[in-house]
């Protein structure tokens, strides 16, 4: 199993998290040379609720779509890290917004903690790119795809106006992400 | 090369380019979690391709609305969920004994009722094959992967015109709304059937012409008027209650496919020459299935697996051989005990039968299948 | 030349295996030129018919025409 | 793409009329029984269609299931006899994929208004081509003499023999509440004047209803004590509708619990298959 | 005696003797053949006895308005044929996830789609199992004769109010339309199941309570106020997401059926004992069946009748226990093979299994069945 | 097997309110996203069934499949979540076989207009004393936005990227035309007059139908770029509508376009239950 | 399968057949001592066409309702008489109304003719009644009900009004049969 | 008396479980006397508030109620 790389990104409907998951997905196998699956799961019918986006990276085909051990979590709401903590494996990452998580769950792995949201608001501007911002983060801190093949799909990803806004966020998430190593 | 983009896309999203691959241009729908994303795409799609899109006030409406376009000469296709399956069993019968073409496609979500809509199944299988009143063929094909969706979309549409029968496209919610890198097929790289050209005089047209297993089909509007009924008919369409005739068509709707089952059928066999202990099982049940036959022979265990891509008809041969060769056949499904039944049919006592069933709407984990294949070991 | 015409009598065409004797034409023949006759339409009083098509119009069964 | 040309004018109404030329041969006779209106409303449509000059193949006819709904069968255009409410869906799906078809549905009171009023109401609102020909005979006929949406309180039908109290639907009030842009009644009495507004009705362009109040003597007729297929002609058919152009002339104890006939309702809006072409198909190949 | 009057009664005009009797007083319908009378008879007679009837505007409404009218605390009916029960299917499969009691008729005519409407069918067998999508419990009653149209009408009631489940009384056109003598049951002669009450107080009450396998069910409006929905819920009646609670749920209706099969099953069985080639079948074609064993035995031949009034769940202990014993097991049905699957899963290989199918709207005869009986002797 | 009794009369409109006396304990918060005006509107009503004095046990709540169709969770009355498009059809059910029920029909645009439209046009027709709340948002909200039979002509949603061409059905007219004695319209925004219809709809006996308009702000609020749940209320809600008190009094261009608020249409005719116990019932007992 | 007596009724929708079949069974197995089924055919859904209504008795419980050897036939019109009457058996009996049908059947079977129809007309001014005059007759001709029997089962099923009518009716029927014996 | 009732300030009860921070109450206040804090409403100007209930009206949450 160690050919899988297992992303887990959550928070709640309207964070973003979908998209974050998206974008890393085709930052491995449409700008890099892996294969990449992602998957999702929704509230009622199709909308609301915690949100929660997976990400399998593997050099190899992909079978199983859902997360089984994850490598690197992401929890922007208490709820969400609550919620979906548990798959975490030994080792791996869990980042969240500190400003958001106040209780931590316990765990043989990596907790960090950064006040991503707020640095989107103070820094950008805009809570908006927060989505963003953790992605460079966890480009950073896993190595699972390049610098350069995050920010293709980023940058494919969002409308032209706001290219400069993404670049920059990510830029962000790439150095804060440094501090926490 | 360069031309063949590789692509991130939704198996819903992929399922709107084997539609339009396979030269659907009319599209009925109404939405349903968590087929929505088809109709969605095709509602962007179609008109810039000079296709047809109408969200209709019903799933019956929207079935309706496709045969009739189909009628008119059209490749169509409906997208729904358990629910709007239900709605459409009546009109999908219709479709069967008219003979009309078309690609109907499930997205099944957790049932039964409304369920749990965003959760996964496959717990309409069964419903594939009986849903709709009174003895009528079904082709079902049930793909696991994305590029699969497209691939077998196109699939689908080339059997419906073949047949000249609805075609009912069958897969999880896990795949539907999972996305995967696919990559685009060029133009000519997949088979497409198109509707077999009516050649002969209009007065020497019968829509059900018996010379034929499958008549052509003629569009509406093209000089060859005709009758289309859903009551039992004879060959020129029109009504009969001469139970000779109403035998043999009803006989012949069946043959068509039963005969053709080895063109229909299309299965995957992964490990299964030397296998000891085989999981029979489709969709996203299939992914967690290789992954843990895989590990399974990593682990020494000779384990295999029979993946159908056409679930009606049902693979009855494969599994009734496969019965033969190993000690037992396990059924992973995200139902109660659908496609285990058949396969208990087809085994005929051969071989034991242990199916894995999870309805929480959850997936069936490759550990779950993992620990029933080392019993068998 | 009017005189002739109005001499020639109508041509009232009854196709017997279409009708169904439901006296719909023979009630609203406004000159009672029609009647039943065991279970299908006969005409009656050809000299009395006005040629008004009412019955051809009303017959629901493809039935009766009337032809100058 | 285009809708059809429209036609020629022919200006006489021919009686006798060479019906042969619509009719399918050897169908004959129908299903329907003695005196039952379907057959008097079907010659209207034939000289209807014949007026207005499309081809037998520019033609298509679908209906539902029911006695109506029969009428297909017996006549020679591109014809579908569907499932019990759906004719409209059916029709629809035809329409939008090929909208050169003039795509005439024939349907009963049941049919367009119980099961398939959804569909009825929708149609309607879409304003697409269709033109939708009620036989409106207030009853299941098909299936025995039932009580159907356009039933009078009071009458008798084999699941009303108390009398129904169920309020009937006007069908054109329906239509025009729910946006086709034409409107009209007519009846298997005014044989004629239903002629013309099933011509009129053909050459509309958006969706056209005409409600036509029709004689079922088998299972209306005997069961409400109607004496024949004429008797229920005249009462319910002659006596029982006012033309709209009389309307205004006459005292209303005279209008009174009467329906109008004639075209009750017409409008120029714009067609669905036409704001299709134009306004998503032209929008979408520009992006 | 000189009370119980001998009738000369119609299938279908049994059927609402047999509901009246269970104390059905409430019915919704839309009319279809060959059902049809079933409605009529019903419009006749509830009011007379302070019952409701309506004629809705289509089957699906009616399948509502009878969901909706037992959660009311009535009995509750409705009828159809084919086309009919094909729309119905939604509604039933919340009636199986919301546990409300109800019965449906299927009046079986020849199909597909409007089909043969005035002919007999047995096709629908399939559908009334597997009709609606998604995991559901099924029972469907099935008689042949027309004074158990009567008695099974009442069982049909009685299952539904036990197992708080739609239960279909599944029965051909032939049978629904012929003529029989019969003899009208005095009151308390035949059982009647009414609802459990409830007794609890209503802040103790839980519509799905996990304290019993089949909770009584409160009527409305009589103080203990609940929530229904056809979502997955908890034994308060309200949605969950929680997979357990859906798993359990899911598996707690079909549990409930499955593990009182002993309960449901009813069969008649006729020269089994030492029977070497027997007969399955079920209505008009089990008359035929009969008829034609009985011209075995005449004959010599050791033919037998095995023939079920429950179709669902289906006898498969019964049909195992019979493979092991004789040669063949013949399956005459007026469809194109449904039963005849079920007999081949069951027998698992240890009989021979042999359909007659016959679907031209004619009835399979007793020397039909007597032919291939012969086969086997 | 009489209708309800007319409960007392309360008079004050009282806010604050204690809604938890109608709430289900620990079912709060809902399910609807910030700003959606379901919530208003389950408010209003909370406050309209108070004033009726009908005690929680004689109320039941019905809904289809929707968002506004997932308020009889909320309320502590008997409850039934049914199917997209039935809930009038399982309503009729109820209130047939119970009509000492209070019973009100909570739905969609798209579940009562879309799916279900059918069953509403025969609901009026019958007059069955049900009242039917329908939350007209123009979307189909918990799909995630796809056009519904009210949305306006132009207008974006997930179907109609290139604008909607289908003309939106106004439910208060298909109410009227198919027979309602009791046909109103409301807004969320002006929620102490939709408290005043929706409690006259309660009161009234035969089929009451209000139409009330809020806002999908996730929906069709991002979709049409409203800034704000806010600014729907007051384009959509407050400048969108005109109330049928003041419509006389205003110039044609103030009123042109906009929906009429307040009570459209009232009569008094007899309702299906009652009709059915004194003309059915009494008949066939006679018999 | 002696045990059993098969008569068909055929004619027309309208004529009463299914009437006269439901009748002949009451006669046997309501007020006579024996089993009997009645059952029919149909047109399309529920209406029209070629009507027949058969009748099995038996002193035996009756298993398969239809027809399969004929005993006796009554066909009322030519195109019931040509499409029905294949399953008369050896032996057994045709009775045609002898105005309607013009074109016999071959068969080794006794044909009666009798005009039913113009006698009801002639005798008692209603056609209506043509199917209770062939009930006399074939209760007369074939013996398998007696005259009480049917009498009773025919009075039991007309309104009170017409009880004289048809009374005189089955009378008729008595009497014109033994005219044919 | 009259003076002593209009001097007590209202009671705002915010529920910031229940409040989803759609904003409506704070743009409907006649007076100002809301705004967002964070993610919910909150009480800016407690004195200005006239009691209009408004803010209740319109709250889709049960979030927010005003007594006396
Ligand atoms: C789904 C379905 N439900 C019911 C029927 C039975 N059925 C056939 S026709 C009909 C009603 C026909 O009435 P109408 O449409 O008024 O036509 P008419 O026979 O009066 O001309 C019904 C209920 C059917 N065929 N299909
Ligand atoms: C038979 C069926 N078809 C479709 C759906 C999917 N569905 C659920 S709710 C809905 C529309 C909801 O729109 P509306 O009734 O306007 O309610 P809203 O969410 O806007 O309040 C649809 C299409 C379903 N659950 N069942
Ligand atoms: S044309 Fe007129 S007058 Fe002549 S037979 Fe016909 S109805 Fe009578
Ligand atoms: S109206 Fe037509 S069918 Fe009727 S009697 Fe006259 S000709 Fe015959
Ligand atoms: S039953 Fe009524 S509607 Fe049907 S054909 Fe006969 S008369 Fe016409
Ligand atoms: S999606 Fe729209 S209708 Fe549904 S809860 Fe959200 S805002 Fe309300
Ligand atoms: S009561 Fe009125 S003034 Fe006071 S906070 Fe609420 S909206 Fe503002
Ligand atoms: S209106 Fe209600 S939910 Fe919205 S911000 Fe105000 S208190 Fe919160
Ligand atoms: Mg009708
Ligand atoms: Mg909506």
């Amino acid at each position: 199993m160690s050919s899988r790389y297992e992303i887990r990104f959550s928070g709640s409907g309207g964070q973003g998290m979908i998209l974050a998951g998206i974008i890393m997905a085709e930052a491995a196998a449409i700008y890099g040379d892996k294969n990449a699956v992602q998957s999702q799961s929704y509230g009622p019918e199709s909308r609301g609720g915690a949100s929660k986006a997976e990400v399998i990276i593997s050099s190899q085909p992909i079978d199983y779509p859902k997360a089984t051990a994850i490598d690197c979590m992401l929890a922007m709401t208490q709820e969400a890290c609550t919620k979906y903590h548990k798959d975490i494996k030994e080792g791996g990452i869990l980042l969240v917004d500190s400003d958001e998580v106040k209780e931590f769950p316990q765990g043989k792995f990596r907790l960090l903690k950064f006040p991503i949201i707020n640095t989107a608001r103070e820094e950008l501007g805009k809570t908006i790119v927060a989505n963003i911002i953790s992605l460079g983060m966890i480009a950073e801190l896993t190595g699972v795809v390049t610098h350069e093949a995050i920010e293709k799909a980023v940058l494919s990803r969002v409308p032209p106006a706001f290219l400069e806004l993404n670049k920059k966020a990510l830029q962000i998430g790439f150095e804060k992400a440094k501090t926490l190593k | 090369m360069a031309e063949k983009k590789k692509k991130l896309l939704q198996g819903n999203e992929a399922c709107v380019e084997g539609a339009l691959y396979a030269g659907c241009r009319f599209y009925a729908g109404y939405p349903i979690t968590p087929s929505t994303e088809i109709a969605e795409g095709m509602s962007v799609r179609l008109p810039k391709l000079g296709g047809k899109f109408i969200q209709m006030e019903d799933e019956i409406a929207s079935m309706a609305a496709i045969i009739g376009a189909s009628l008119a000469g059209l490749k169509t296709l409906t997208a729904t969920s358990g629910p709007g399956f239900s709605l459409k069993q009546e009109a999908i019968g219709y479709a069967c004994l008219a003979e009309i073409p078309c690609v109907v496609i499930n997205v099944m979500r957790g049932g039964p009722s409304t369920g749990y809509p965003t959760g996964p199944s496959q717990a309409d299988i069964m419903q594939a094959k009986w849903g709709t009143h009174g003895d009528h063929p079904a082709i079902s094909v049930t793909p696991a992967y994305v590029q699969e969706i497209l691939t077998e979309t196109v699939r689908a549409f080339n059997l419906a015109e073949k047949y000249r029968t609805p075609v009912v496209v069958l897969y999880d919610e896990i795949v539907g709304h999972m996305r995967e890198p696919i990559t685009m097929p060029a133009p000519g790289e997949i088979e497409v059937v198109d509707r077999a050209k009516v050649t002969c005089k209009p007065e020497e047209y019968f829509p059900y012409d018996d010379k034929y297993e499958v008549a052509p089909l003629a569009p509406f509007g093209t000089g060859y008027r005709f009758h289309v009924t859903g009551l039992n008919h004879k060959q020129d369409g029109f009504p009969t209650n001469d139970p000779k005739i109403i035998r043999e068509n009803n006989e012949r709707i069946m043959r068509k496919i039963e005969n053709h089952k080895e063109d229909i059928w299309k299965n995957e066999e992964t490990f299964l020459d030397d296998a000891e202990v085989a999981v029979f099982t489709i969709g996203s049940t299939a992914r967690s299935a290789r992954y843990a036959v895989n590990e399974a022979r990593k682990a020494g265990i000779k384990a295999g697996l029979l993946r159908p891509l056409t679930i009606w008809p049902f693979p009855d041969r494969a599994v009734a051989e496969l019965a033969k060769k190993v000690k037992a056949i396990i059924v992973p499904e995200l139902n109660l005990g659908q496609m285990v039944l058949e396969v208990e049919r087809c085994s005929r006592g051969a071989t034991k039968v242990e199916g894995i069933h999870r309805v929480d709407g959850e997936p069936i984990t490759p550990a779950q299948i993992l620990e029933v294949i080392r019993k068998y070991k | 030349m009017a005189e002739a015409a109005a001499k020639k009598l109508p041509n009232i065409v009854i196709n017997e295996r279409l009708c169904k004797g439901c006296s719909i034409c023979v009630d609203f023949c406004p000159t009672n030129v029609l009647e039943i006759r065991g279970s299908v339409v006969a005409v009656k009083d050809l000299a009395a018919c006005t040629r008004c098509q009412l019955c051809d119009l009303r017959c629901p069964d493809f039935a009766i025409q009337v032809f100058d | 793409m285009s809708a059809p040309a429209a036609p020629e004018k022919k200006e006489k109404i021919s009686v006798p009329f060479d019906y042969n030329k619509y009719l399918r041969p050897n169908k004959l006779p129908h299903i329907w029984c003695p005196g039952c209106g379907h057959g008097i409303v079907l010659k209207a449509m034939l000289r209807a269609i014949d007026k207005s000059g499309f081809s037998k193949d520019q033609i298509c006819v679908v209906s539902g299931i029911g006695c109506s709904s029969r009428t297909p069968g017996y006549v020679d255009f591109n014809t579908l006899h569907t499932l019990h409410g759906r004719a409209l869906s059916f029709a629809t799906g035809i329409k939008l994929a090929k909208p050169e078809l003039k795509v005439i549905v024939v349907t009963g009171d049941g049919d367009a208004l119980a099961i398939g009023g959804n569909h009825f109401i929708h149609t309607c609102r879409r304003n697409i081509d269709l033109t939708v020909l009620v036989f409106t005979n207030a009853i299941y006929g098909m299936t025995g003499g039932q009580y159907s949406p356009t039933t009078p309180m009071g009458s008798q039908a084999t699941t009303s023999r108390y009398g129904s109290i169920e309020k009937p639907f006007d069908a054109c009030e329906m239509a025009k509440a729910s946006g086709a842009s034409f409107v009209a009644r007519g009846t298997a009495y005014h044989t004629l004047e239903l002629e013309k507004t099933i011509h009129e009705a053909i050459m509309h362009k958006g969706t056209s209803v005409v409600d036509i109040i029709d004689a079922c003597p088998t299972y209306f007729g005997r069961m409400n004590k109607y004496k024949s297929a004429t008797h229920m002609m005249e009462v319910l058919e002659k006596d029982g509708t006012v033309s709209v152009k009389q309307v205004d002339k006459l005292p209303p104890e005279k209008v009174q619990g009467k329906f109008l006939r004639g075209v009750l309702h017409k409008d120029e809006r714009p067609e669905y298959c036409e704001q299709y072409a134009s306004l998503i198909m032209e929008k979408a190949k520009a992006k």
